[in-house]
């Protein structure tokens, strides 16, 4: 057991899976003699050596392009992009290959690569900073996507996503990577790579929530206790797969269920969350699944992340809004309440 | 703080650049033409070989281009008057060495052993690319431009830090060259110095764009100064040069060298593919002209003149290509089976959830239909 | 009034909008002599000369850059990237420009372009040619994102497009290309950019639908009818913005709906127009929300299209689950039906 | 099939090639350094504004480091030692022209005539770029690499195609011409003969990553051979040579000869923004000796050579420079009023119904808080 932050979390586990498997590489801008932006790498070229550790030229598609031939020779490659919308040049490389090569080549060929994006809000970042671009990943078939909310998850999804025949998209929230905790890095016994898990029980209503927004989420169901209302808090962990049975039993249980997104709102993971818990556990729902996301705004500069992202009093008006009083809530149907 | 001198520079810089005129042995009509500075020419064995692959080579792409109109193939982009580039790509490489093709290449994975209804199984309307790549070295025939040269440039680092001697090699056209990819990769392969030949097959058009549209460098060679890439052009419808250079290519990179541009100037002889109606953007007189400049009647005249082909073995060529092409045909004309629950089983190692549930769903709805 | 496929729609609707504003260009591969290799710009060149419309060097993020550039510098451009999945070079472009400018700028720049793009499936084409990519781009703040389905609406949405002063995303269903009607190009009053359209009345149950998927609703509707089942069809027209009214409207006075999509389901418009709908239309909903959409798979080839596309079988099998009959519907509920 | 000559190509790749020692007017000791052919020295009264600009930029970024550590600015990536790239860029221009700056040309902004606290309104935590772009024909400093540079082609182009005679100039570094779209650029710009500059501020570092980890070219001036792109590199610290070779580039563009690439070598003298730590990836002694390469000293002594500056000359500009400072300072240290509503006005022209309702909910909130 050891105290740590995210980003020593993630460190470590980029440490042991380099001494564990041969194969692995690590390599992007920046991450060698400076250990990354944000230091995850911090150490290793110095640890593992240039071989293992090593940074490239400056070009988003060309790291995962790289990445890919290298897969498809032998090596295991965990890349860094610096930030989530410096990804976007790499949208090609990743849709198109990433994502295919396995289905290309009816399982021959697989790509076992990580991708590791620290994502998201909360850190007072300039334009381009702060995207949640976790839906363009988990929209597009053959990318298992994932975002730790815990050190100890952060972890142990990513030794997991290094050990991964598949291609994963690992979405570090910016916003953690210095938030601490004990961690248990001996080895378990079944790791469950998938599964989603109840951060906190409770009998209410489910709160959904993932990377940045679990914190969000248990603040929340804290202050809603003092109140006397009983939430439970689902952190899904993986975006794909996703985990039906863990959300879908929690919601038949409390038969309310509000899901909560940094991203903006509009075709995000969110909807597909609430889409789904409606599908699955439409008579077991008191009323309608709610959601709390990002407005549809470019991500807004440090001044004003606060009045954008979905805080603590935002996710208990959507509590309120759950019609535990049986008054049908009316306030979405009103037209152009501007 | 300009720590090199102006010698030392204009060294470097002189060992990138390209010849000024493609390289060429052959002149058109065959006869042997200067003999260009630096290359060697191939030995006459594998010219004899070369020859052989291209009458193949030839006829293989005939045949696909007819079983695209009796509605066998979904499309078919022809190799027609690039068989010399395809050919010398692959001659060039060692068994173990890896092949990073387009949808162009057919002639050159036909040449390199895979089998052509394998070749052909993507284009057929299956889901995959048909062949083992592992088994073949030969990545799937990429369609999304410019994509596969970084693949290619991954797969030479993998060899190269690995200790290996093998070399990959990347085609691409002309109109690839403008991708954003294509850069990355010259420029990723130069710092890490990683063995890999990049081969642009310059046929003229991007569909229907004219190099003119596409550049206006004085040749697509000249890229490689820019990375500090060693570059060469070459009569692409000279097998005897292209064999010579990309021969020098890979053995600059398989020696530790790192990688090498090879720009080939050709002719896409046929339309884009079967789909695409070349006269709206080029004249017949352009197409005709460059008929006297076609690869296989060049390399035959050139080695009947030197005595190492005889009308025999011309009539045994074409003889064997025949059959290539009845056994293919033959092949071909048998339905294909496919099996729609297969399209969930390689999209991950194991299926998601979700994947079983939607093959569940589609299982469910074939089951329902029989009944 | 004429006769027009959807593709001799889009080209008249390309003329007319290069003689009525001058600052209008058109631009991209292929889009020249050749007409593109849908034809749409087809006669272009000829009649509007190599000034109005032109071919480019081959590089997507290339050519939408240089149309940001020109829109900044006073033109209209109108660029096309030849098929769905070659758009995923220009992704950064699209995501951290086009979409961000005019915010960026305090609204003092803005983006006046379209981009069009030839979507979906349907016309048996090989890999990378049919990908259904509208969930990329409705995700993304900043852009507005049609998809007619019509050859009229085709017209009169791009002619709406290239006169928006924001950027669109303009996806063009590809199988209905040689779909064929009679084209009413009249100059209407008022038009209605960002409305939905009731294709079809109904009173069972609604079906939302846009681009591709809107014939196959109205089959379905057709075939619904015989057996004396009244089906609504919505068609979207615009995905950004989205027209909650129409579609609630509806659903209100069915109680019943089902999304048909071709893309593949997980967080796709889809998951966002059934979360939309259950959180405005909760208590009219007598069953929940229903998806048929795309499996979560790279895109089929040709043999395989039609055991992918979402077809009238599939649309009236989720109609058959509403629930008419009372009996709560538990396929979804059990796991691994596998 | 090859219709150009050897000579003709000789010349034309000539034409396109860079000097082959960047250009250097004046000595790192201020002397005046063998004449290079084929520029112009500009001409006193440009040298004496040059270096007017030159320590008012100067002090500016002192200014704006500082206001990082007073928590007045989220974050700033210094000019420091690149004043005479981005003073000369801004005086090669004319006024009707455009700039498409990167985050790290605030230099350039601010002698551009840019109001500096409009240039440091994003880095202060505002949501857009400050200026107004068209008024100042300065499009928002960019972040997204080499992304801008497309958008100054298509601005040259833009103005190319109404017959202005106007020129734009995108600002890059070195490790942003590893970027596809710096690849792209250059050629829509040849192809198109664009009235564009391509000025690369080659300071050696993208962030951590030195420039050898970044290109194996001779210099990255050679790039543009590769697309028909006449390019220089300079002595980026030699404020005559850089503005007498950004000048032939403007007018080269200007009279219609389409593209220009301009490589400055010169150096980045504080870390990368101040949240960076330099001495995590180079020595102290490499940075020391470049201070002896400083441009402003440089600049200076070599003025107070000819005669052009005089101590009372030196003494009045360090005190507009103060006093600029000391304005700037006052500015920016009122509490900034930034409104959330606003989020949502200028997403579109109009707000979409979606972005009405967002806008209601966020305004519920406020109300709700304030009472
Ligand atoms: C990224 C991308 N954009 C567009 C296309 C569509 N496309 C297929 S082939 C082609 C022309 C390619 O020309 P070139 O690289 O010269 O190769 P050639 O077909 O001549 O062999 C185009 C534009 C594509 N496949 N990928
Ligand atoms: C597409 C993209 N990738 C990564 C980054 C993160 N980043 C910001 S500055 C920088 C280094 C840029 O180096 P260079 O181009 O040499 O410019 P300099 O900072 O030295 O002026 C990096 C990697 C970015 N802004 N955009
Ligand atoms: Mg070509
Ligand atoms: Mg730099």
């Amino acid at each position: 057991m050891a105290t740590l932050t995210m980003a020593q979390a993630l460190n470590t586990a980029l440490r042991d899976a380099l001494t564990a498997d041969e194969r692995v590489l690590i390599f992007g801008e920046d991450v060698g003699p400076l250990g990354g932006v944000f230091r995850i790498t911090d150490g290793l070229t110095r640890d593992f050596g240039e071989e293992r550790c090593f940074d490239t030229p400056l070009a988003e598609a060309g790291i995962v392009g790289l990445a890919v031939g290298m897969a498809m020779g032998g090596f295991r490659p965990v890349v860094e992009m610096q930030f989530d919308a410096f990804a976007y040049p790499a949208f090609e490389q990743i849709a198109s290959h990433v994502a295919k090569l396995r289905n290309r080549t009816r399982g021959r060929l697989s790509l076992p690569m990580v991708i590791r994006i620290p994502y998201a809000g909360g850190i007072g970042g300039v334009e381009h900073h702060c995207d949640s671009s976790e839906a363009y990943y988990a929209h597009t078939p053959g990318l298992k996507v994932v975002t730790p909310a815990t050190p100890e998850d952060a972890y142990w999804l990513l030794r997991d996503a290094i050990e991964d025949p598949d291609p994963v998209v690992f979405l570090e929230p910016k916003k953690l990577y210095w938030a601490k905790e004990e961690v248990d890095l001996a080895p378990r016994g079944a790791r469950e790579f998938g599964r989603a898990v109840v951060r906190r029980a409770g009998s209410d209503a489910t709160l959904v929530a993932y990377g940045p927004s679990v914190p969000v989420a248990l603040e929340a169901a804290a202050a809603a206790a003092l109140e006397g209302r009983s939430l439970e808090v689902v952190d899904l962990r993986t975006l794909v797969p996703f985990d039906d049975d863990t959300v879908a039993a929690s919601v038949r249980r409390t038969g309310r269920c509000v899901v909560i997104q940094e991203a903006q709102g509009f075709a995000g993971v969110g909807a597909e969350i609430a889409a789904r818990v409606q599908e699955r556990c439409f008579h077991s729902l008191a009323a309608p699944v709610l959601r709390v996301a990002g407005f549809d705004i470019p991500y807004p500069p440090p001044k004003l992340e606060h009045a954008h992202l979905p805080g603590v009093d935002r996710v208990l008006d959507a509590v309120d809004r759950l019609q535990f009083d049986d008054t049908p809530d009316v306030r979405h149907l009103v037209k152009g309440a501007a | 703080m300009s720590p090199i001198s102006a010698t030392a520079l204009r060294r470097a810089m002189q060992s990138f650049l390209p010849s000024l005129v493609p390289v060429r042995f052959v002149a058109e009509d065959g006869t042997t033409a200067p003999e260009p500075a630096g290359y060697t020419a191939p030995d006459e064995a594998q010219l004899r070989e070369a020859y052989r692959r291209m009458v193949i080579g030839r006829r293989f792409d005939t045949q696909a281009t007819a079983l695209t109109k009796q509605g066998r193939l979904a499309v078919y982009p022809s190799s027609r008057g690039q068989e010399a580039c395809q050919i010398a790509g692959v001659l060039a490489l060692r068994e173990d060495d890896w092949l990073f093709p387009t949808y162009r290449d057919s002639v050159a994975l036909v040449s390199r052993g895979v089998d052509p209804v394998e070749v052909l199984t993507l284009l057929r309307g299956d889901w995959h690319c048909g062949y083992d790549p592992v088994a073949t070295r030969v990545a799937p025939q990429c369609t999304p431009l410019a994509t596969q040269v970084l693949h290619a440039t991954g797969m030479a680092e993998a060899m190269r830090r690995r200790g290996e001697d093998r070399v990959a090699m990347a085609f691409i056209g002309d109109g690839g060259t403008s991708e954003g990819d294509f850069h990355e990769a010259l420029n990723f392969a130069a710092v890490f110095r990683a063995p890999v030949v990049f081969f642009v097959q310059n046929n003229k058009y991007a569909i229907s764009v004219p190099l003119a549209r596409q550049s206006a460098a004085p040749a697509l060679a000249y890229k490689g100064v820019g990375y500090g890439v060693r570059s060469e052009q070459v009569d692409g419808n000279d097998l005897v040069a292209v064999l010579a250079v990309l021969t020098a290519a890979v053995d600059h990179a398989r020696a530790g060298n790192g990688p090498f541009l090879v720009e080939a100037h050709t002719y896409r002889m046929d339309a884009h593919t079967n789909a695409d109606d070349a006269t709206r953007y080029r004249d017949a007189a352009e197409v005709e002209a460059w008929r006297t400049a076609d690869p296989l009647t060049r390399l035959e005249a050139h080695l009947r003149g030197r005595g190492v082909l005889t009308d025999e073995d011309v009539a045994a060529d074409r003889e064997a290509a025949e059959a290539f092409a009845a056994d293919l045909r033959a092949r071909m004309n048998t339905d294909q089976q496919v099996d729609p629950l297969e399209l969930f089983d390689h999209v991950f190692a194991e299926p998601t959830p979700q994947l079983r549930e939607q093959r569940a769903l589609l299982a469910a709805e074939s089951t329902a239909q029989e009944v």
